[in-house]
């Protein structure tokens, strides 16, 4: 069976995509090097630079978010798979270049970790001043214990570009954009669901199997399988099942401030999307903690694969006006 | 009875590794599909092209330099964690090798150890996580104790592929801690690892292509 | 077999959109009346208001484009059913206001037209100073001679609501305002595919059928049958042959200045979205059209169907212009 | 012999005719799915609903302005084209209905009439365009023809169910021209019109609940 996507050479995804991405938004951005998305209006001299790698096939992250007030360089990967360090090297020297630092954001993903820090032991190498910060948002279903580094990288990198873009955007030095980057992602908690598999685009195998009335709590960015197979549930109980596990986890009290990211996961509607956030919006008003902002659309997918994440974060001032903070990124414009 | 690598040699062992993943790789994707993302065969596919096409290359008979080379343009396949970690482990090779048209048998399992060292800086994995670490460990050990004991480049490299062997089908009783596996822990029970599958591949086709480069 | 989608009760998917909505975005928008969706913060007195109405399932359309620079107010309907009369001349009603007029929107639909001619004529009887612009941009597979009527609306009226929404915004009259809402509206044409179909979320049903090497052009913006169906074709070839029928509907010439919206359906993602895009960029240049501006991403869709729309328009400088002007729409924000 | 229709005739009337749509509403959403949205039966149930709580409804015995509240609240189904066009016809027959507790067979036909017209000025379908205009026009037409040939409401209403029973049937040889249908042409050959089916079952109730209101 022929696969059911607008493509053209299967194994050709990559520079394609970029290239209409770049096309689609030519004051935004522009392709540089090798298959790196960079901003089509450099930031000023001076300022830290804020880089991200990761595959593709996730759109409009990562490459999307790549603009004034939020990333500087995508380095993008085939479908899935993480770019290789060359590339990234590629682009950290282009960032370096009239910046006081770069900081590198990574999304917890065995392939991405390593070509990090493949990466970064050669910036070190090359005297760059550069530093990392690793995402790892994504629970699993039914573990509350889990440590830092059994989480993976979910939507939770976007606040962290957010946040960090910010800074870096003020002028700011690369040790705050730096604290900035942690403050965030550790604070940061997300859940994903999935109800049904999606394609993938240039082996046109489904990546992950699931019942006629399954759904699976706790699944990765890419089908990785999570833990929490069971029968479907109703939108409101399934916000519920996931927001108790995501306040446990942060160990959110009443009075705090959230932030809420509803991120689709490619085929799940935004008119679904919206009776879920309705669930979550009164879970919150109900246990008292406070919703003091939220994005509610697609910003990380996995194809057409039907399900969402729930991203919660803590938020203080700080963190509030920096995720209000201009962006005219492609797929996250602030107002 | 083959007692120095050359490029020459390189190139038959490389070619060999190739035939051996070619035959394979589907059977890799589909081990990887049991926990992972169904990737690892067509990324191997890759990995290997870029071997065959280092040793193919005029540029250079400095073998450290090929390796180097080779290294960086196999992280250059852009195909997760496995070419991440081959690509660290030849340009690991190539830091520890003498900068030499040929190496015998002694500075080659230097140059895998090399290869091992650099991996383990970026891969946190041990023996026992379930990752292509299960194989190639016991590789390079069983190339090391070989070449120790002063046996040549064919005994060494045979003993190396039996314990790749052995590594690999070791790990269907372990259960995944690395990787994009280690989410779904239970499940990868009784299926190998497809990284440690490819590294006794590698081993074994290094192997073969030693033998029948002795042959021609 | 149960639907494998995120709701409650398939029979109140109406209110629970719209709450879910108007939680996600509550300094753009909320609920007024029955069903209706309104600016949260109201326009200026003495400036035009525009109204539109329209059947839901087509999230982020047509709630999702209320706000500053966009629309007052959005009357939805049922999951692909216009609203009904009574709510249209209730916001019609609120609409007037302080208000020197009203401008209703409306798409080509046959229930939509008869609400909106029934609301007209119970608005002129009470005196309410209000305009109609129905946008038309749908054509049909191969029939290049079709009249505006025998279009019907398909995402082009995001586009007049952006324009017409920004003279209302500048103060103007309602009669400026009609001149502007009917010049893009006559100067925009809209081209849609479909390869999947989508599952009707309150009877759960899908909503046609296609092979499974099937695709079909000229697709209804509810999954009416369009007159195109053949075998899929790759990215380029599809926005190729949909591109040609465009431009020759629309008679644009070599030098002209277009507008291109790229409007996923549901399923079909945005590296796919690039992809087309990057094709329609390429035949655009290569027959000396100039490409202005565009937009990419889901403003209509229809469920989680497989497709696209491609809609271009032909734009002068007061059309750019007023394209460009601010926006804070929940789901269109102008940079 | 029912020579006047009030309040307790229209209930009987409204009833039989729920009945019948109930019956069939799967039919008609069949019949809607062939080249519209598949939704008219569920939103003829809704329509007939108001039906019945319009004459049940304790609030007027002017049959007027139970008419035009009923043409109000079926606009207000939000069902789409349908609902808004019977929402019209019977808001139209209100405002042509003298304002009295019960009407004769004469003042019916006028109100009919007035239904249609009322119709005809937001549809802009005529007769042949395969919608439900192909089964009100005619059975209008021939309540009308019996009213002005005193007949009684009885036998009117059952001509106007035959002729709207043969103006749906005749809808099979049409191709669609209106509403969601008429992009797709063709394809409605041999099926008739939804909403003209409907027009059909409905007056094909009234009829009914005329007659059993006459055994009880
Ligand atoms: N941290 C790690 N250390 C050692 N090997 C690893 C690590 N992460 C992954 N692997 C190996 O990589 C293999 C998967 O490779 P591949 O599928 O090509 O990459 P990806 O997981 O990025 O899709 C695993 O089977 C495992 O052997
Ligand atoms: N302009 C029109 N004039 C007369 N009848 C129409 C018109 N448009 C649609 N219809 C009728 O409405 C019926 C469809 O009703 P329904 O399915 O309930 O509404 P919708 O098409 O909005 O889903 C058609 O079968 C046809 O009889
Ligand atoms: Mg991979
Ligand atoms: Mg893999
Ligand atoms: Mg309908
Ligand atoms: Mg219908």
């Amino acid at each position: 069976m022929q696969m059911k996507k607008f493509i053209n050479d299967p194994h050709h995804l990559l520079p394609e995509l970029l290239e209409g991405l770049a096309l689609a938004f030519p004051r935004q951005v522009r392709l540089v090097g090798t298959n790196i998305v960079a901003r089509a209006v450099p930031k000023a001299a001076g300022k830290v630079r804020l880089v991200t790698l990761g595959g593709s096939g996730h759109e409009p992250g990562l490459s999307g978010f790549v603009g004034e007030g939020m990333l500087d360089y995508s380095v993008t990967g085939e479908i899935f798979a993480a770019p290789g360090a060359p590339r990234c090297i590629e682009a950290i020297q282009m960032a370096a270049k009239d910046s006081p630092g770069v900081l590198l954001v990574v999304l917890n993903h065995a392939g991405d970790v390593l070509s990090a820090n493949i990466t970064m032991q050669a910036a070190k190498k090359n005297n760059i001043p550069v530093q990392m910060v690793l995402t790892r948002d994504g629970i699993s279903y039914g573990q509350n214990s889990d440590s830092a580094n059994d989480r993976r990288g979910l939507v939770g990198c976007m606040a962290v570009y957010k946040v960090a873009g910010a800074v870096a955007e003020q002028g700011d030095s690369l040790d705050e954009c730096l604290r900035i980057a942690q403050k965030m992602e550790e604070n940061t908690r997300s859940l994903a669901v999935a109800l049904r598999t999606a394609t993938h685009p240039s082996t046109g195998h489904t990546i992950f199997e699931l019942g006629d009335d399954e759904m699976e709590i706790g699944m990765g960015q890419h089908g990785e399988a999570g833990t929490g197979r069971m029968k479907m549930k109703s939108a409101d109980e399934t916000a519920g099942i996931m927001l108790d596990m995501l306040l446990e986890n942060l160990g959110v009290a009443a009075g705090e401030n959230l932030l809420v990211v509803l991120n689709g996961s490619g085929a799940t509607t935004l008119m679904e999307l919206w009776i879920v956030f309705r669930a979550v919006s009164k879970i919150l008003k109900a246990r008292n903690i406070n919703l003091v902002r939220s994005a509610v659309g697609e910003f990380i997918t996995t194809q057409e694969q039907a399900g969402f994440q729930i991203m919660i974060a803590r938020m203080d001032t700080e963190l509030v006006r920096l995720w209000d903070a201009p962006s005219n990124a492609p797929y996250f414009v602030t107002r | 009875m083959t007692e120095e690598i050359g490029k020459f040699e390189l190139t038959q062992m490389f070619a060999a590794a190739a035939r051996k993943i070619r035959e394979q790789h589907e059977y890799l994707s589909q081990l990887d599909s049991v926990a992972g993302d169904g990737d690892h065969g067509s990324t191997m596919l890759r990995v290997v092209q870029c071997m065959e096409e280092a040793s193919h290359s005029d540029s250079t008979e400095n073998l450290g330099s090929l390796l180097r080379d080779l290294g960086w343009s196999v992280m250059g396949v852009d195909g997760g964690a496995s070419s991440a970690l081959l690509g660290t482990f030849f340009s690991g090779m190539g830091d520890a090798a003498a900068d030499k048209k040929s190496i015998d048998c002694r500075e080659l399992a230097r140059a895998f150890e090399g290869g091992l060292r650099a991996i383990a800086k970026v891969s946190r994995a041990k023996p026992g996580d379930k990752t292509m670490m299960d194989a190639l460990d016991p590789a390079v050990s069983a190339f090391r104790t070989m070449a120790s004991l002063d046996k040549n480049v064919m005994q060494a490299m045979e003993e190396a592929a039996t314990a790749a062997q052995a590594g690999a089908d070791s790990t269907k009783n372990l259960v995944a801690r690395f990787g994009r596996a280690k989410f779904v822990g239970e499940k990868t029970l009784g299926s190998p690892d497809p990284g440690a599958v490819s590294i006794a591949l590698l081993f074994r086709g290094f192997h073969e292509g030693l033998l029948q480069e002795r042959r021609t």
